[in-house]
Protein backbone atom coordinates (compact mmCIF):
# COMPACT_ATOMS: atom_id res chain seq x y z
CA UNK A 1 0.00 0.00 0.00
CA UNK A 2 1.26 3.62 -0.80
CA UNK A 3 1.20 6.37 2.01
CA UNK A 4 -1.15 8.06 -1.00
CA UNK A 5 -3.87 5.09 -0.14
CA UNK A 6 -3.89 4.85 3.75
CA UNK A 7 -7.05 2.69 3.00
CA UNK A 8 -8.56 -0.17 0.55
CA UNK A 9 -12.01 -1.42 -0.06
CA UNK A 10 -12.36 -5.03 0.69
CA UNK A 11 -16.04 -6.79 0.07
CA UNK A 12 -17.38 -8.22 3.21
CA UNK A 13 -20.30 -11.39 3.43
CA UNK A 14 -21.97 -12.25 5.93
CA UNK A 15 -23.84 -16.24 6.04
CA UNK A 16 -26.51 -17.81 8.18
CA UNK A 17 -27.50 -15.73 11.24
CA UNK A 18 -24.69 -13.50 11.07
CA UNK A 19 -26.44 -12.16 7.50
CA UNK A 20 -29.77 -12.19 9.22
CA UNK A 21 -28.26 -10.55 12.48
CA UNK A 22 -26.07 -7.63 10.36
CA UNK A 23 -28.81 -7.40 8.06
CA UNK A 24 -26.05 -7.74 5.23
CA UNK A 25 -25.51 -10.24 2.80
CA UNK A 26 -22.73 -8.84 1.40
CA UNK A 27 -20.70 -4.80 0.97
CA UNK A 28 -18.07 -3.09 0.34
CA UNK A 29 -16.07 -1.57 3.30
CA UNK A 30 -13.19 0.86 3.28
CA UNK A 31 -10.41 -0.99 5.29
CA UNK A 32 -7.84 1.27 6.49
CA UNK A 33 -4.38 -0.23 6.23
CA UNK A 34 -3.61 -0.41 9.84
CA UNK A 35 -6.35 -3.32 10.01
CA UNK A 36 -4.00 -6.30 9.14
CA UNK A 37 -5.90 -9.35 10.52
CA UNK A 38 -9.06 -11.03 10.63
CA UNK A 39 -9.92 -10.06 13.97
CA UNK A 40 -8.89 -6.59 13.29
CA UNK A 41 -11.43 -6.46 10.70
CA UNK A 42 -13.98 -8.01 13.56
CA UNK A 43 -13.29 -5.31 15.86
CA UNK A 44 -13.83 -2.76 13.15
CA UNK A 45 -17.34 -3.97 12.34
CA UNK A 46 -17.82 -4.21 15.75
CA UNK A 47 -17.79 -0.80 16.11
CA UNK A 48 -19.83 0.14 13.43
CA UNK A 49 -23.03 -0.34 15.51
CA UNK A 50 -25.35 -2.53 18.08
CA UNK A 51 -26.44 -4.96 14.97
CA UNK A 52 -22.97 -5.57 14.08
CA UNK A 53 -21.43 -5.94 18.18
CA UNK A 54 -24.09 -9.02 18.42
CA UNK A 55 -23.25 -10.45 15.27
CA UNK A 56 -19.94 -11.05 16.92
CA UNK A 57 -19.92 -11.22 19.96
CA UNK A 58 -19.50 -14.91 21.00
CA UNK A 59 -16.19 -14.99 19.11
CA UNK A 60 -16.16 -19.03 18.89
CA UNK A 61 -19.27 -19.45 17.07
CA UNK A 62 -17.95 -17.16 14.06
CA UNK A 63 -15.75 -18.35 11.26
CA UNK A 64 -13.52 -16.86 8.24
CA UNK A 65 -12.73 -17.18 5.08
CA UNK A 66 -10.34 -14.81 2.85
CA UNK A 67 -10.88 -15.63 -0.71
CA UNK A 68 -12.84 -18.31 0.09
CA UNK A 69 -10.17 -19.93 1.71
CA UNK A 70 -11.02 -20.55 5.40
CA UNK A 71 -9.02 -18.68 7.78
CA UNK A 72 -8.08 -17.85 11.20
CA UNK A 73 -8.81 -14.73 13.19
CA UNK A 74 -4.90 -13.88 13.14
CA UNK A 75 -4.65 -14.42 9.27
CA UNK A 76 -3.58 -11.48 7.20
CA UNK A 77 -5.90 -9.08 4.94
CA UNK A 78 -3.13 -7.45 3.60
CA UNK A 79 -4.10 -9.26 0.24
CA UNK A 80 -7.53 -9.95 0.77
CA UNK A 81 -10.34 -8.87 -1.59
CA UNK A 82 -13.25 -10.73 -0.31
CA UNK A 83 -13.72 -11.49 3.65
CA UNK A 84 -16.73 -13.58 4.90
CA UNK A 85 -18.24 -14.45 8.26
CA UNK A 86 -20.18 -17.27 8.87
CA UNK A 87 -21.35 -19.95 11.77
CA UNK A 88 -19.39 -23.77 11.91
CA UNK A 89 -20.63 -25.28 8.62
CA UNK A 90 -23.32 -27.74 8.96
CA UNK A 91 -23.77 -29.51 5.23
CA UNK A 92 -24.03 -32.67 4.18
CA UNK B 1 -13.54 -35.51 -10.32
CA UNK B 2 -16.03 -32.98 -10.22
CA UNK B 3 -18.18 -30.92 -7.97
CA UNK B 4 -21.87 -29.54 -8.10
CA UNK B 5 -24.05 -27.67 -6.34
CA UNK B 6 -27.58 -27.50 -7.23
CA UNK B 7 -31.03 -27.04 -6.20
CA UNK B 8 -32.00 -30.30 -8.45
CA UNK B 9 -32.39 -33.50 -6.97
CA UNK B 10 -29.55 -36.25 -8.32
CA UNK B 11 -30.03 -39.27 -9.51
CA UNK B 12 -27.44 -41.63 -8.44
CA UNK B 13 -27.24 -44.34 -11.34
CA UNK B 14 -27.10 -42.34 -13.94
CA UNK B 15 -24.28 -40.31 -11.87
CA UNK B 16 -22.45 -43.65 -11.61
CA UNK B 17 -23.04 -44.53 -15.29
CA UNK B 18 -21.23 -40.86 -16.22
CA UNK B 19 -18.42 -41.71 -14.18
CA UNK B 20 -17.87 -45.52 -14.72
CA UNK B 21 -18.52 -45.25 -18.47
CA UNK B 22 -15.69 -46.68 -20.18
CA UNK B 23 -13.50 -46.82 -17.39
CA UNK B 24 -12.85 -50.42 -16.79
CA UNK B 25 -10.15 -50.27 -14.37
CA UNK B 26 -13.26 -49.56 -11.22
CA UNK B 27 -14.01 -52.48 -9.46
CA UNK B 28 -15.32 -50.56 -6.64
CA UNK B 29 -17.68 -48.06 -6.54
CA UNK B 30 -18.81 -46.29 -3.05
CA UNK B 31 -21.48 -43.78 -2.80
CA UNK B 32 -22.87 -41.69 0.16
CA UNK B 33 -26.55 -40.42 0.00
CA UNK B 34 -27.28 -37.56 3.20
CA UNK B 35 -31.21 -37.47 3.30
CA UNK B 36 -33.50 -35.13 5.43
CA UNK B 37 -34.72 -37.01 8.15
CA UNK B 38 -37.53 -36.78 10.04
CA UNK B 39 -38.75 -38.40 13.37
CA UNK B 40 -36.94 -38.74 16.64
CA UNK B 41 -35.77 -35.40 17.98
CA UNK B 42 -36.33 -33.68 14.44
CA UNK B 43 -39.76 -34.96 14.87
CA UNK B 44 -41.62 -31.95 14.01
CA UNK B 45 -39.40 -30.81 11.00
CA UNK B 46 -41.32 -29.35 7.55
CA UNK B 47 -38.58 -28.42 5.85
CA UNK B 48 -35.24 -27.28 5.79
CA UNK B 49 -33.25 -24.72 3.67
CA UNK B 50 -29.95 -25.07 2.68
CA UNK B 51 -27.59 -21.72 2.36
CA UNK B 52 -24.05 -21.66 0.56
CA UNK B 53 -21.48 -19.57 0.17
CA UNK B 54 -21.17 -19.68 -3.93
CA UNK B 55 -17.83 -19.43 -5.30
CA UNK B 56 -16.24 -21.03 -1.87
CA UNK B 57 -18.05 -23.79 -1.90
CA UNK B 58 -16.65 -25.19 -5.37
CA UNK B 59 -13.43 -24.16 -4.25
CA UNK B 60 -13.32 -26.26 -0.80
CA UNK B 61 -15.57 -29.18 -2.15
CA UNK B 62 -12.63 -29.19 -5.32
CA UNK B 63 -9.84 -29.17 -3.03
CA UNK B 64 -11.70 -32.17 -0.86
CA UNK B 65 -11.84 -34.12 -3.62
CA UNK B 66 -8.31 -33.45 -5.06
CA UNK B 67 -6.86 -34.52 -1.49
CA UNK B 68 -9.17 -37.74 -1.68
CA UNK B 69 -8.04 -38.33 -5.52
CA UNK B 70 -4.52 -38.05 -4.96
CA UNK B 71 -4.71 -39.83 -1.15
CA UNK B 72 -6.82 -42.80 -2.00
CA UNK B 73 -5.43 -42.99 -6.03
CA UNK B 74 -9.46 -42.69 -6.69
CA UNK B 75 -10.31 -43.70 -10.64
CA UNK B 76 -13.34 -41.10 -10.33
CA UNK B 77 -15.38 -39.33 -7.96
CA UNK B 78 -18.20 -36.77 -7.32
CA UNK B 79 -19.62 -34.62 -5.22
CA UNK B 80 -23.17 -33.41 -5.46
CA UNK B 81 -24.97 -31.07 -3.03
CA UNK B 82 -28.27 -29.75 -3.20
CA UNK B 83 -29.02 -26.23 -1.81
CA UNK B 84 -32.80 -24.49 -1.36
CA UNK B 85 -36.02 -25.83 0.58
CA UNK B 86 -35.96 -29.83 1.22
CA UNK B 87 -38.63 -31.63 2.80
CA UNK B 88 -38.08 -34.93 5.31
CA UNK B 89 -36.91 -37.66 2.58
CA UNK B 90 -35.17 -35.21 0.19
CA UNK B 91 -31.63 -36.20 -0.77
CA UNK B 92 -28.81 -33.45 0.57
CA UNK B 93 -25.82 -34.84 -0.65
CA UNK B 94 -24.65 -37.40 -2.71
CA UNK B 95 -20.43 -38.66 -2.77
CA UNK B 96 -19.12 -41.43 -5.18
CA UNK B 97 -15.54 -42.76 -4.72
CA UNK B 98 -14.39 -45.05 -7.57
CA UNK B 99 -11.31 -47.13 -7.38
CA UNK B 100 -9.75 -50.34 -8.27
CA UNK B 101 -10.44 -52.33 -5.43
CA UNK B 102 -12.73 -51.31 -2.47
CA UNK B 103 -10.46 -50.49 0.71
CA UNK B 104 -9.34 -47.10 -1.43
CA UNK B 105 -13.47 -46.70 -2.55
CA UNK B 106 -14.52 -46.69 1.18
CA UNK B 107 -12.07 -44.93 2.58
CA UNK B 108 -12.43 -42.21 0.29
CA UNK B 109 -16.24 -41.45 0.54
CA UNK B 110 -16.04 -41.54 4.44
CA UNK B 111 -12.81 -38.91 3.83
CA UNK B 112 -15.03 -37.35 1.61
CA UNK B 113 -18.08 -36.80 3.44
CA UNK B 114 -16.27 -36.02 7.03
CA UNK B 115 -14.50 -33.35 5.14
CA UNK B 116 -17.44 -32.00 3.50
CA UNK B 117 -19.39 -31.66 6.74
CA UNK B 118 -16.32 -29.82 8.68
CA UNK B 119 -15.07 -28.01 5.75
CA UNK B 120 -17.45 -27.01 3.04
CA UNK B 121 -19.42 -23.47 3.67
CA UNK B 122 -23.04 -25.26 3.97
CA UNK B 123 -25.76 -23.88 6.48
CA UNK B 124 -29.18 -25.71 7.59
CA UNK B 125 -31.85 -23.90 8.42
CA UNK B 126 -34.75 -25.83 10.28
CA UNK B 127 -38.48 -24.91 9.68
CA UNK B 128 -40.78 -26.63 12.50
CA UNK B 129 -44.31 -27.78 11.46
CA UNK B 130 -45.27 -24.75 13.52
CA UNK B 131 -43.29 -22.79 10.93
CA UNK B 132 -40.54 -21.53 13.92
CA UNK B 133 -37.26 -21.34 11.83
CA UNK B 134 -33.70 -22.42 13.97
CA UNK B 135 -30.29 -22.46 12.26
CA UNK B 136 -28.78 -26.12 12.90
CA UNK B 137 -25.95 -26.52 15.59
CA UNK B 138 -22.64 -27.74 13.91
CA UNK B 139 -21.40 -31.41 15.61
CA UNK B 140 -18.51 -31.68 17.63
CA UNK B 141 -18.57 -35.34 16.55
CA UNK B 142 -18.36 -34.32 13.22
CA UNK B 143 -14.86 -31.70 13.87
CA UNK B 144 -13.78 -34.67 16.12
CA UNK B 145 -14.59 -37.46 12.88
CA UNK B 146 -12.56 -35.48 10.51
CA UNK B 147 -9.79 -35.17 12.78
CA UNK B 148 -9.16 -39.13 12.11
CA UNK B 149 -7.76 -38.30 8.85
CA UNK B 150 -5.17 -35.99 10.35
CA UNK B 151 -4.86 -33.37 7.91
CA UNK B 152 -3.29 -30.15 8.97
CA UNK B 153 -6.42 -27.55 9.05
CA UNK B 154 -5.61 -24.06 7.83
CA UNK C 1 -33.76 -56.47 5.29
CA UNK C 2 -33.55 -58.76 2.08
CA UNK C 3 -31.22 -60.49 -0.19
CA UNK C 4 -31.73 -61.95 -3.55
CA UNK C 5 -29.20 -63.57 -6.12
CA UNK C 6 -29.93 -62.86 -9.93
CA UNK C 7 -28.24 -63.02 -13.91
CA UNK C 8 -30.12 -59.71 -14.50
CA UNK C 9 -28.10 -56.47 -13.59
CA UNK C 10 -29.17 -54.26 -10.27
CA UNK C 11 -30.65 -50.56 -10.44
CA UNK C 12 -28.88 -49.06 -7.78
CA UNK C 13 -31.59 -45.71 -7.72
CA UNK C 14 -34.65 -48.09 -7.84
CA UNK C 15 -33.43 -50.52 -5.21
CA UNK C 16 -32.73 -47.21 -2.58
CA UNK C 17 -35.89 -45.95 -3.50
CA UNK C 18 -37.93 -49.00 -2.48
CA UNK C 19 -35.59 -49.36 0.65
CA UNK C 20 -36.15 -46.05 1.59
CA UNK C 21 -39.80 -45.24 0.58
CA UNK C 22 -41.52 -43.94 3.36
CA UNK C 23 -38.93 -44.25 6.36
CA UNK C 24 -38.03 -40.47 7.28
CA UNK C 25 -35.85 -41.55 9.79
CA UNK C 26 -33.11 -42.90 7.22
CA UNK C 27 -30.63 -40.11 7.56
CA UNK C 28 -28.06 -41.87 6.08
CA UNK C 29 -27.38 -44.38 2.53
CA UNK C 30 -24.15 -46.16 1.97
CA UNK C 31 -23.63 -48.26 -1.26
CA UNK C 32 -21.09 -50.67 -2.58
CA UNK C 33 -21.08 -51.68 -6.01
CA UNK C 34 -18.27 -54.48 -7.25
CA UNK C 35 -18.02 -54.39 -10.97
CA UNK C 36 -15.59 -56.83 -12.72
CA UNK C 37 -12.14 -55.17 -13.83
CA UNK C 38 -10.05 -55.30 -16.84
CA UNK C 39 -6.70 -53.96 -17.56
CA UNK C 40 -3.66 -54.25 -14.77
CA UNK C 41 -3.07 -58.30 -13.73
CA UNK C 42 -6.70 -58.40 -16.07
CA UNK C 43 -5.83 -56.82 -18.95
CA UNK C 44 -6.59 -60.06 -20.90
CA UNK C 45 -9.82 -60.81 -19.39
CA UNK C 46 -12.81 -61.63 -22.06
CA UNK C 47 -15.05 -62.67 -19.40
CA UNK C 48 -16.36 -63.84 -15.66
CA UNK C 49 -18.08 -66.72 -14.76
CA UNK C 50 -19.86 -66.12 -11.31
CA UNK C 51 -20.73 -69.71 -9.47
CA UNK C 52 -22.57 -70.01 -6.10
CA UNK C 53 -24.52 -72.22 -4.24
CA UNK C 54 -28.20 -72.30 -4.03
CA UNK C 55 -30.14 -72.11 -1.10
CA UNK C 56 -26.81 -71.80 0.85
CA UNK C 57 -26.29 -68.09 -0.52
CA UNK C 58 -29.77 -66.95 0.74
CA UNK C 59 -29.18 -68.16 3.99
CA UNK C 60 -25.51 -67.33 4.65
CA UNK C 61 -26.07 -63.66 3.35
CA UNK C 62 -29.48 -63.51 5.30
CA UNK C 63 -27.49 -64.35 8.30
CA UNK C 64 -24.48 -61.54 7.67
CA UNK C 65 -26.97 -59.08 7.14
CA UNK C 66 -28.94 -59.96 10.10
CA UNK C 67 -25.59 -59.59 11.85
CA UNK C 68 -25.14 -56.12 10.18
CA UNK C 69 -28.52 -55.18 11.24
CA UNK C 70 -28.53 -56.13 14.64
CA UNK C 71 -24.58 -54.60 15.17
CA UNK C 72 -24.80 -51.17 13.03
CA UNK C 73 -29.08 -50.34 14.59
CA UNK C 74 -29.57 -50.36 10.06
CA UNK C 75 -33.03 -48.67 9.14
CA UNK C 76 -32.78 -50.98 6.35
CA UNK C 77 -30.40 -53.08 3.92
CA UNK C 78 -30.20 -55.46 0.65
CA UNK C 79 -27.72 -57.44 -0.55
CA UNK C 80 -27.65 -58.11 -4.72
CA UNK C 81 -25.35 -60.56 -5.81
CA UNK C 82 -25.41 -61.37 -9.77
CA UNK C 83 -24.54 -65.02 -11.27
CA UNK C 84 -23.53 -66.34 -14.50
CA UNK C 85 -21.50 -64.90 -17.23
CA UNK C 86 -20.23 -60.97 -17.03
CA UNK C 87 -17.67 -58.73 -18.72
CA UNK C 88 -15.12 -56.25 -17.75
CA UNK C 89 -17.81 -53.30 -16.87
CA UNK C 90 -20.37 -55.36 -16.22
CA UNK C 91 -21.96 -55.33 -12.02
CA UNK C 92 -21.14 -57.89 -9.99
CA UNK C 93 -22.42 -57.18 -6.35
CA UNK C 94 -24.72 -54.16 -4.75
CA UNK C 95 -24.90 -53.91 -0.92
CA UNK C 96 -27.11 -50.75 0.63
CA UNK C 97 -27.00 -50.09 4.70
CA UNK C 98 -29.50 -47.37 5.47
CA UNK C 99 -29.19 -45.64 9.37
CA UNK C 100 -30.19 -42.95 10.64
CA UNK C 101 -26.91 -41.50 11.13
CA UNK C 102 -23.43 -41.78 8.22
CA UNK C 103 -21.17 -43.83 10.79
CA UNK C 104 -23.42 -46.84 11.07
CA UNK C 105 -24.45 -46.85 7.38
CA UNK C 106 -20.62 -46.50 6.22
CA UNK C 107 -19.61 -49.41 8.47
CA UNK C 108 -22.48 -51.69 8.37
CA UNK C 109 -21.82 -51.39 3.96
CA UNK C 110 -17.79 -52.41 4.39
CA UNK C 111 -18.77 -54.87 7.03
CA UNK C 112 -21.53 -56.95 4.46
CA UNK C 113 -18.82 -56.83 2.43
CA UNK C 114 -16.09 -58.66 4.22
CA UNK C 115 -18.14 -60.80 5.59
CA UNK C 116 -19.53 -61.44 1.73
CA UNK C 117 -15.99 -62.09 0.45
CA UNK C 118 -15.04 -64.48 3.15
CA UNK C 119 -18.35 -66.65 3.66
CA UNK C 120 -20.68 -66.24 1.06
CA UNK C 121 -20.27 -69.50 -1.33
CA UNK C 122 -20.01 -67.74 -4.87
CA UNK C 123 -16.52 -68.75 -6.91
CA UNK C 124 -15.33 -66.60 -9.93
CA UNK C 125 -14.24 -68.12 -13.23
CA UNK C 126 -12.03 -66.22 -15.22
CA UNK C 127 -12.23 -66.54 -18.98
CA UNK C 128 -9.02 -64.55 -21.29
CA UNK C 129 -9.16 -63.43 -24.39
CA UNK C 130 -7.43 -66.67 -25.80
CA UNK C 131 -10.16 -69.07 -24.02
CA UNK C 132 -8.37 -70.13 -21.24
CA UNK C 133 -10.95 -70.64 -18.03
CA UNK C 134 -8.98 -70.22 -14.72
CA UNK C 135 -10.82 -70.42 -11.17
CA UNK C 136 -9.88 -66.97 -9.14
CA UNK C 137 -8.12 -68.23 -6.15
CA UNK C 138 -9.40 -66.12 -2.65
CA UNK C 139 -7.47 -63.83 -1.29
CA UNK C 140 -5.63 -63.99 2.15
CA UNK C 141 -6.05 -60.21 2.93
CA UNK C 142 -9.91 -60.32 2.74
CA UNK C 143 -9.76 -62.83 5.28
CA UNK C 144 -7.75 -60.65 6.95
CA UNK C 145 -10.24 -57.55 6.24
CA UNK C 146 -13.01 -59.36 7.87
CA UNK C 147 -11.11 -60.60 10.99
CA UNK C 148 -10.85 -56.80 12.05
CA UNK C 149 -14.53 -57.28 13.03
CA UNK C 150 -13.90 -59.93 15.69
CA UNK C 151 -16.74 -62.43 14.86
CA UNK C 152 -16.24 -66.27 15.96
CA UNK C 153 -16.18 -67.88 12.80
CA UNK C 154 -17.89 -71.08 12.80
CA UNK D 1 -28.94 -94.69 14.42
CA UNK D 2 -29.82 -98.13 15.07
CA UNK D 3 -27.99 -101.59 14.51
CA UNK D 4 -30.52 -102.00 11.77
CA UNK D 5 -29.10 -99.33 9.68
CA UNK D 6 -25.50 -99.09 10.03
CA UNK D 7 -25.31 -96.62 6.97
CA UNK D 8 -27.58 -93.73 5.68
CA UNK D 9 -28.12 -91.53 2.62
CA UNK D 10 -26.55 -87.92 2.58
CA UNK D 11 -26.31 -85.90 -0.30
CA UNK D 12 -23.03 -84.58 -1.30
CA UNK D 13 -22.29 -81.47 -3.54
CA UNK D 14 -18.95 -79.92 -5.53
CA UNK D 15 -18.48 -76.63 -6.33
CA UNK D 16 -16.35 -74.90 -8.41
CA UNK D 17 -13.51 -77.25 -9.70
CA UNK D 18 -14.16 -79.41 -7.07
CA UNK D 19 -17.07 -80.10 -9.13
CA UNK D 20 -15.10 -80.15 -12.11
CA UNK D 21 -12.10 -82.37 -11.01
CA UNK D 22 -14.99 -85.01 -9.69
CA UNK D 23 -17.03 -84.21 -12.84
CA UNK D 24 -19.95 -84.32 -10.21
CA UNK D 25 -22.19 -81.44 -9.23
CA UNK D 26 -24.22 -83.55 -7.01
CA UNK D 27 -24.66 -87.26 -5.45
CA UNK D 28 -26.48 -89.39 -3.26
CA UNK D 29 -23.58 -91.30 -0.93
CA UNK D 30 -24.12 -94.06 1.25
CA UNK D 31 -22.44 -93.47 4.25
CA UNK D 32 -21.71 -96.02 6.91
CA UNK D 33 -22.33 -94.93 10.50
CA UNK D 34 -18.91 -95.22 11.11
CA UNK D 35 -18.07 -92.18 9.06
CA UNK D 36 -18.56 -89.69 11.61
CA UNK D 37 -17.38 -86.40 10.59
CA UNK D 38 -16.27 -83.89 7.29
CA UNK D 39 -13.16 -85.72 7.49
CA UNK D 40 -14.00 -88.81 7.99
CA UNK D 41 -16.50 -88.14 4.56
CA UNK D 42 -13.34 -87.00 2.64
CA UNK D 43 -11.33 -89.61 3.49
CA UNK D 44 -14.54 -92.25 2.28
CA UNK D 45 -14.70 -90.08 -0.89
CA UNK D 46 -10.92 -89.82 -1.56
CA UNK D 47 -10.96 -93.98 -1.47
CA UNK D 48 -13.03 -94.28 -4.45
CA UNK D 49 -11.26 -93.22 -7.00
CA UNK D 50 -7.70 -90.77 -8.86
CA UNK D 51 -10.57 -88.13 -9.38
CA UNK D 52 -11.65 -87.75 -6.28
CA UNK D 53 -8.55 -88.11 -4.44
CA UNK D 54 -6.66 -84.80 -6.58
CA UNK D 55 -9.96 -83.22 -5.46
CA UNK D 56 -9.11 -83.43 -1.86
CA UNK D 57 -5.53 -83.77 -2.32
CA UNK D 58 -4.63 -80.26 -0.91
CA UNK D 59 -6.88 -80.03 2.39
CA UNK D 60 -6.37 -76.71 3.24
CA UNK D 61 -7.14 -75.86 -0.52
CA UNK D 62 -11.17 -77.53 0.74
CA UNK D 63 -14.02 -75.73 2.32
CA UNK D 64 -17.21 -77.51 3.15
CA UNK D 65 -20.63 -77.22 4.34
CA UNK D 66 -23.19 -79.21 6.34
CA UNK D 67 -26.82 -78.28 5.29
CA UNK D 68 -25.81 -74.45 4.08
CA UNK D 69 -23.63 -73.73 7.27
CA UNK D 70 -19.62 -73.46 6.94
CA UNK D 71 -18.42 -76.74 8.41
CA UNK D 72 -15.32 -77.43 9.90
CA UNK D 73 -13.58 -80.61 9.43
CA UNK D 74 -13.88 -81.88 12.52
CA UNK D 75 -17.68 -81.48 12.20
CA UNK D 76 -19.91 -84.08 13.12
CA UNK D 77 -22.25 -85.37 9.76
CA UNK D 78 -24.56 -87.95 12.00
CA UNK D 79 -27.66 -85.48 11.44
CA UNK D 80 -26.18 -83.66 8.16
CA UNK D 81 -28.77 -83.95 5.21
CA UNK D 82 -26.46 -82.72 2.88
CA UNK D 83 -22.48 -82.00 2.82
CA UNK D 84 -20.96 -79.44 0.17
CA UNK D 85 -17.41 -79.61 -0.61
CA UNK D 86 -15.97 -75.71 -2.32
CA UNK D 87 -12.71 -73.96 -2.36
CA UNK D 88 -12.71 -70.38 -0.52
CA UNK D 89 -15.23 -68.26 -1.72
CA UNK D 90 -14.51 -65.67 -3.88
CA UNK D 91 -17.78 -63.91 -4.55
CA UNK D 92 -18.28 -59.93 -4.30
Amino acid sequence: MSVNAPTREITVRYFAWLREKTGISEERVMVPDSIATVADLVELLRARGPEFDAAFAHASAVRAAIDHAHAKPQASIAQAREVAFFPPVTGG
Amino acid sequence: MSVRVQQADFDVSDEIAALTRGNESIGAVATFIGKVRAGGQEASLRSMTLEHYPGMTEAELSRIEAEAAQRFELSASLVVHRVGELVPGDNIVLVIACAPHRGNAFAACEFLMDYLKTRAPFWKKETSADGEGKWVDARESDEETAQRWRIAHS
